[in-house]
């Protein structure tokens, strides 16, 4: 599997969704730099977690804006998928490739603990590795993830099982429990949890494992 | 010329720091707040004199930038 | 703008600079005439306490600090050690303690930008932040805050540089309801062979300031956090620092980045006392002289004088002196990353530190005097009588052992501390591989079978009943935690926070707490590489427990080897070792 | 009533955010942008009345609460 990783000025879990995708997918991933405006031809592009820019605006403002991003969004047009994790989440939501906005966490403190999380669909290339209802145990490090969208976008994540993962015990004050969604073409995931931190027993478990596994056999 | 914008939370959007704030101040014993909502305050120094031009510039910073219309609003004082 | 370097160099003046009477002369003789004003200034900062360790020098050279395996002891930003295959490990542990209870967030938050600084600068990446917290009585009306700001402050900052924060301790006393400790410490990793030192060298080479531009922050902090506390501190709000880390962040990056050329001479961050001290060092410990062009700082703010730059504490910049030639090669890695990247001088064979600004000659210190004849002082002390030891027997046990436990388990200084490490990405980097909440923290040594144990500890409270055993114990502490996950404990920081040495029972404490850990490190085969002394937190003559925080790293070789607390299967057998 | 509140970085202090800002702007094409700063704006809804007593109650808030006087300041409008 080909993929890319985009790095912006702050991004600090980059090395550790490099590492992950080249563990378990066996490929070392491209890094496109967020100036660049060229990515190279990819299955898939994750857009990491981190503090791009400061955190500073509002979280992935600027990272969004960046010209890396507009060729994300072309390629994401075009059917790649894209995939990203906590602050990649806040960038996709930036950018309007997925609905709604992750706002300060209820308790207004940056959370960083194990949480579990329930698979709501299993029918998309991110998930097809686990159990429909499967309960995965998955940490958090996050201060902006407490996910908002209006009552009727709300009800069509819901009514179209675009609402993937669910918090078992919701650790930000998300409407619906949200942890992540994916768009109607089911190419775009994002989502607040960091599955590439837990892909080796060593790390306290492998529950993220089976991301990077679905990615792959997506593509078989 | 100087432009200051206020980026407030649209209506019916959660503000969990106003919340968070009007709690601290029930508990510091300020009784009577009814509701706290909080917002940004962006000050700019802009080397544009003309101010037609300056509010359209920075109604465009707005929409590209400093405000996300999916949440927010804004509102535009050039001086 | 008018501005006056060569204004009269009053009996107050002096004072208000913290200099005393036998300082200014010393300061007159090494100079040979009346300093200027800017000078006056950087004599005053390098010799605060905070900067020459005037009341401590004599007493911390007795410490141990020698062992195979180290490769650089106490004297450079860190210490540095010998972790095999190549491989070094580089730590330190600093105080910020002054600033935290001017303003809790920012003053915690620049406190860990600057023990990064420290490590980074010697050609590491961090791994690993830890930290040690004090606080007043938990019913103490100001507790609440600070404890919630300086968490904040130190998630807001370890967090967004992407260095996970893996452990650390807190206790609470009412000695520290006027001063909190906030000692916080970085680990990280290099090569051995890619150490990089402060010793300038090389006449003529560029010296080149990169990072943030400077401002009028915190001027006169670094004697700020060498005096004592009075009411009113409180009240002239000195203007704090506010930290940037995503700058900080960025200039990791990019020093990381120049580090892996060859362009680097010497590097040093910009501290307490920012441009002064790491010229001073670096012109001194190589033995040149720097020739500053002060028109050339980026600055932040318009008329600043030449006295406001040499003492400005803006956070997140560097001083570099590069090989020749290499000027225009660093500086598109710092404009890749942003960051300011200027020509601010050059080296000479003066041995002076001159600066110039507007076309004159506003500073001209010969620079090996003003760091190495700075005063040292052999400060009375008397020896603190041991408390009377309280024999078990004598006290009566609990009626209800559950109810003890229960009331134990809930009190402040034992309950969890997840409120506080939940708050901090403990996480990043993916090696964490034992988080906060055990002995020790463990962090894997990327991409190797190795890992690092890391474990802060102190009893005050032993070290205030006997000083002497107070500090062993809490070195033996750090031992026993490393040790207790698997780990082989190697070397020690330390960060010694104490109330005014000007006292004789104060210095007591200190000097016994000195003896302790002499003898606990010396016993242990377990080397001082680095470490960081904070006196007078005191306030209005009421001293906190002496508090000698140490900081302990271990080496696991096979991290598949770590013990955690938990038991891991129905059955198993408790066995209890030791006396 | 209603109380506005403008929170500001004193004069000198480093505004990471502001610097941020502009930079952001820069790279987006929008020039002769000198200067960012950004603050907090906060909207209270308050119970009383009487437009002093609610300045004063304000001007409390504030200096227990929504600034921070070491570094900030602020500014009230009541209506
Ligand atoms: N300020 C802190 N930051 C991070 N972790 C902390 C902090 N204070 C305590 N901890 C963590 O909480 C756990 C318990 O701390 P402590 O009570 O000091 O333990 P011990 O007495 O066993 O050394 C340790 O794992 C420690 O790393």
């Amino acid at each position: 599997m080909k993929s890319a990783v985009v790095v912006f000025p702050a991004s600090n879990c980059d090395r550790d969704m490099i590492v992950a995708l080249e563990k378990v997918t066996g490929q070392k991933p491209h890094i496109v730099w967020h100036q660049d405006s060229e990515i190279p031809d990819v299955d898939l592009i994750a857009l990491p977690g981190g503090f791009s820019f400061g955190d500073y605006l509002r979280c992935g403002a600027m990272a969004a804006r960046s010209p890396a991003m507009k060729e994300v969004i072309a390629r994401a047009d075009k059917g790649v998928n894209v995939f990203g994790v906590c602050n990649g989440f806040q960038v996709l939501t930036e950018t309007g490739l997925l609905p709604g906005a992750l706002m300060r966490n209820q308790s207004l403190k940056f959370v960083c603990k194990h949480v579990d999380l329930k698979v709501e669909n299993t029918d998309t290339p991110y998930t097809n590795a686990y159990e429909q209802g499967q309960v995965i145990n998955i940490p958090v490090a996050h201060h902006d993830g407490n996910y908002f969208a209006d009552d009727d976008t709300l009800k069509e994540l819901e009514d179209d099982g675009r609402v993937v993962f669910r918090y078992m015990d919701n650790p930000n004050g998300s409407r619906n429990d949200i942890a992540g969604i994916i768009n109607r073409r089911k190419n775009i995931l994002g989502m607040m949890p960091h599955p590439e931190r837990l892909i080796e027993e060593a790390q306290g478990g492998t529950d993220g494992r089976g991301f990077f596994e679905s990615m792959l056999n997506s593509l078989n | 010329m100087k432009a200051r914008v206020h980026v407030t939370l649209k209506n019916g959007v959660l503000d969990p720091q106003g919340k968070a704030i009007q709690h601290a101040l029930a508990a510091l014993g300020f009784d009577g707040v009814d509701d706290v909502r909080q917002g940004k305050f962006i000050e700019l120094d802009l080397a544009e004199t003309d101010k037609v031009k300056a509010e359209a510039a920075v109604d465009e910073m707005c929409r590209k930038l400093l405000s996300n219309t999916v949440i927010e609003n804004y509102d535009i004082e050039i001086d | 703008m008018t501005w006056n370097n060569n204004v009269e160099i009053t009996e107050e003046l002096i004072k208000e600079h913290g200099l005393s009477d036998d300082e200014y002369q010393l300061c007159l003789k090494i100079l040979g005439r009346t300093p200027t004003l800017t000078e006056l200034g950087i004599f005053s900062v390098m010799w605060s306490e905070h900067c020459s360790y005037k009341s401590s020098k004599l007493h911390l050279k007795t410490l141990p600090t020698k062992a195979p395996w180290v490769i650089q002891g106490p004297g450079e930003n860190a210490g540095v050690i010998d972790i095999g295959d190549g491989q070094a490990a580089i730590f330190k542990m600093e105080s910020h303690n002054h600033p935290s209870y001017i303003e809790p967030y920012q003053g915690a938050a620049t406190g860990v930008g600057g023990i990064l600084r420290d490590v980074f600068t010697m050609g590491a990446r961090p791994i690993a932040n830890m930290n040690a917290l004090r606080f007043g009585s938990p019913e103490h009306p100001k507790t609440r805050h600070l404890l919630s700001g300086v968490v904040e402050g130190i998630g807001g900052y370890g967090n967004c540089v992407g260095v996970p924060t893996v452990g650390g301790e807190t206790n609470f006393h009412p000695s520290y309801d006027g001063n909190i400790l906030v000692n916080a410490m970085t680990v990280g990793l290099a090569d051995a062979n890619k150490i990089f030192l402060s010793a300038a060298a090389g006449v003529g080479n560029p010296v080149v300031y990169v990072g943030s531009k400077t401002g009028r922050d915190g001027i006169h902090g670094a004697t700020m956090a060498s005096a004592e506390f009075t009411e009113d501190s409180e009240e002239k709000r000195p203007t704090v620092q506010v930290g940037d880390p995503f700058t900080e962040k960025l200039l990791i990056e990019a020093c990381l980045e120049l580090m892996a050329t060859d362009a680097i001479v010497a590097i040093q961050d910009m501290g307490a006392a920012g441009l002064t001290s790491s010229s001073v060092e670096m012109a001194s410990g190589g033995g040149v002289g720097f020739e500053l062009n002060l028109d050339n700082v980026p600055q932040r703010e318009e008329h600043m004088t030449p006295y406001e730059m040499m003492l400005s504490e803006s956070q997140e910049r560097m001083l570099m002196v590069l090989k020749p030639g290499h000027e225009a090669e660093a500086e598109a890695i710092f404009r890749k990353w942003d960051l300011d990247f200027a020509v601010i001088g050059k080296i000479t064979d003066t041995g002076n530190l001159t600066l110039t600004f507007q076309g004159e000659t506003v500073a001209d210190i010969p620079a090996g005097p003003l760091a190495d004849n700075s005063p040292e002082y052999d400060r009375p002390w008397v020896k603190k009588d041991p408390a009377a030891t309280v024999s078990a027997d004598d006290i009566a046990a609990p009626n209800d052992l559950g109810e003890a436990l229960l009331k134990m388990v809930g009190s402040p200084n034992l309950c969890s501390r997840s409120w506080i490490w939940e708050q901090y990405d403990h996480q990043v980097m993916a090696d964490t591989i034992q988080k906060p909440g055990g002995d020790a923290a463990v962090v894997r040594v990327h991409d190797t079978d190795k890992a690092l144990a890391i474990s802060t500890d102190c009893t005050p409270r032993y070290c205030f009943a006997d000083p002497y055993e107070g500090g062993k114990q809490a070195v033996a502490e750090t031992w026993r935690n490393i040790t207790a996950v698997g780990g082989t404990p190697l070397a020690i920081t330390n960060c010694l926070n104490f109330g005014n040495p000007e006292r004789p029972d104060i210095m007591g404490q200190f000097v016994g707490c000195i003896e302790g850990l002499r003898d606990a490190c010396s016993a242990l085969d377990y080397p001082v590489v680095s470490g960081n002394v904070s006196l007078y937190n005191e306030t209005n003559g009421t001293g906190i427990h002496p508090t000698p925080a140490i900081g302990g790293v271990g080496l696991l070789k096979d991290s598949s080897k770590m013990a955690t607390m938990a038991p891991k299967a129905d059955g198993e057998v408790l066995v209890l070792v030791g006396e």
